[in-house]
């Protein structure tokens, strides 16, 4: 019990964390997937940094007191790099619905499968036709 | 919205007052919590509060596309050549030791110009993803406009064309 | 205890606009919450003595992805279809809370001063940043000098979503607007 | 110090807890986009009274950032009400300028 009430931090973030999770695997709007990948995103980011903290630390940034506790820098330095790649992919990301919206008219996942699949059909049955005429 | 006069005024105060900020985050990394990407973004966000308040096309002004494109290659280019120059200085890719007179010295020389290469691609980066973002619709209606005088370029008839406008605003 | 306070605080009014953003069906609400959250978010880094963390979190979450965001719903339709509540999904995400809830138990405890991941190279980088770089911000040092691949790798990685981003969209540099011009100027005089 | 902290702490997390009811509810946008901002303001208190009780107030920057960043966001926000668009919102501007 000892041990569980160590790790309160860890899992405030899990229960975060999964409401990210679902937003992206349940939600059929883009925008909102888009959303829902930011806030997961964000709680990896807490949960690293939870990691990273020390009690009675402070921030690494040298006081020039040699009995000061930092906190680790080591993930404050991997998530620095990993919220700015995730802005960028982020950007990819809204880039794509722009342009599925512009070429089917719907950024809805289900409407979208099905106009695919409608497509994909209509295909599949010119290319009969056109080996039954040839 | 440049015709309301308290967002003109506000705004022409605290553009110069974002960029300054933006310096001394680059600038002060060293020191304080601050460095290359959080600069890039800071500086980046006063030009694109700039381009939201006076428009697209004075902002392109202010920062021209192509001198951005080349702004986003030189931050890359900045970093890997500042490892490349540590390389003929006889020591290993990106180790900055040899950069200056002494080691610490070289060591600062080497992280300056590496920040300020991240700070360069970053906000130039931003900037065009804002431009590219915000510029959207309007690149939709001249690409259909150019279409539509493609299509109606060799008879050049008018009420076709205009005919074809209408049919790609919509 | 007050480091409890502040944290659970945070992380359960995180959590309130997190389940608010989901809920919301008007996606202009939702961007604005998200924009909140990742101001909210970023008070937490700076809790958790992560000061370099927050000031990015602060610039590109609630700065630059929300811009992007609202951009992004000026072109799609800025209205959610409804939908109920996703069975599958949620058990998905309730199972996965479940293992990873099991997993975390194995973690060292929070705060914990002798955990592994503090007495690997993290002092020396603290110790090494006096001595050798001279740079009171551990963090820099660590990002440009220590670990200055990762940087240049993750540098590439930005300018090669610019690249996405400009192909995908286009416009950004407009080469044929002189094209246009001359064009219309032809039509004016055939016109006239 | 430490009684001192917690309830300022709790005072501000009671009044961001307020603005963020506000920005659901909220029958107009203006309103949303006043607690947004107000959640924003509150997040800058936080930090300058966190910096402050934790000994090192040099992360007032963050602070300072947090409202540069609050400001700016708030205007795209606002753009985006009215114009509902953050680019060019006048028809066939760049005609004019080409």
């Amino acid at each position: 019990m000892s041990s569980l009430a160590g790790q309160w931090n860890y899992f405030l973030v899990i229960a975060l964390m999964m409401i990210g999770f679902y937003a992206v695997i349940a939600r059929g709007n883009m925008v909102k997937k888009m959303v829902g990948l930011t806030i997961f995103q964000t709680s990896v980011f807490m949960l690293y940094i939870s990691m990273g903290k020390v009690s009675n630390g402070t921030a690494p940034i040298l006081t020039g007191d040699p009995q000061t506790l930092y906190a680790n820098p080591l993930p404050h330095v991997l998530i620095l790099t990993a919220i700015v790649v995730g802005v960028a992919t982020t950007a990819v990301g809204y880039a794509l619905i722009i342009r599925v919206y512009e070429s089917y008219g719907t950024i809805e996942d289900d409407e979208l499968i099905k106009m695919i699949e409608a497509e994909d059909a209509e295909d599949s049955e010119d290319m009969n036709g056109e080996t039954q005429s040839a | 919205m440049q015709d309301d006069p308290v967002i003109r005024v506000v705004s022409k105060v605290m553009i110069p007052t974002v960029m300054l900020f933006a310096l001394y985050v680059q600038f002060h990394g060293d020191y304080g919590p601050g460095g290359g990407f959080q600069a890039g973004v800071i500086f980046a966000s006063a030009f694109v509060l700039n381009a939201m308040i006076f428009g697209l096309n004075r902002g392109r002004h202010v920062w021209p596309a192509n001198l951005n494109l080349l702004a986003i290659c030189a931050g890359v280019l900045l970093y890997g050549l500042t490892g490349i120059a540590s390389l003929f200085l006889g020591a290993n890719y990106l180790d900055y030791d040899v950069l200056g007179a002494t080691a610490k010295s070289g060591q600062h020389i080497g992280i300056l110009l590496v920040e300020f290469g991240v700070g360069l691609t970053v906000a130039s980066v931003m900037v065009a993803l804002f431009f590219t973002f915000a510029g959207r619709l309007t690149h939709i209606r001249l690409m259909s406009k150019m279409q539509a005088h493609e299509e109606a370029s060799p008879p050049a008839s008018k009420t076709k064309t205009k005919a074809k406008k209408a049919g790609g605003r919509s | 205890m007050s480091g409890f306070l502040v944290n659970a605080s945070l992380i359960s009014l995180l959590t309130l606009i997190a389940i608010l953003a989901l809920r919301l069906h008007r996606l202009f609400a939702v961007v604005m919450l998200s924009g909140a959250f990742s101001l909210v978010a970023a008070t937490l880094f700076v809790v958790l003595d992560a000061v370099d963390v927050a000031f990015t979190e602060a610039a590109v979450g609630a700065g630059i992805s929300s811009i992007l965001a609202l951009a992004t719903l000026s072109l799609v339709p800025a209205e959610e279809k409804p939908h109920s509540i996703a069975f599958v999904p949620a058990f998905l995400a309730l199972a996965t809370a479940l293992m990873l809830a099991v997993a975390v138990t194995d973690l060292p405890a929070f705060g914990d001063v002798n955990a592994p991941i503090h007495n690997h190279v993290a002092p020396e980088f603290i110790k090494g940043s006096a001595e050798d770089i001279g740079i009171p911000n551990v963090v820099t040092s660590v990002l440009a000098s220590y670990r200055g691949y990762d940087t240049l790798g993750e540098t590439v990685v930005i300018f090669t979503a610019a690249i996405a981003v400009l192909l995908v969209l286009g416009g950004y540099t407009r080469p044929h607007r002189r094209k246009i011009k001359s064009r219309k100027k032809g039509e004016d005089k055939n016109a006239g | 110090m430490e009684g001192a902290l917690a309830i300022t702490l709790i005072a501000l997390g009671v009044a961001a807890t307020l603005a963020i009811i506000r920005a659901t509810l909220g029958p107009t946008s203006f309103d949303r986009v006043l607690a947004v901002n107000s959640v924003g303001s509150i997040a800058v208190l936080l930090i300058a009274v966190y910096g402050f009780f934790d000994g090192r107030p040099e992360f007032l920057d963050i602070a300072m950032l947090y409202a540069l960043i609050n400001f700016i966001g708030t205007i795209a926000i606002l753009k985006f009400f009215r114009f509902g668009t953050l680019g060019d919102h006048v028809l066939h501007e760049d005609e004019e300028d080409a």
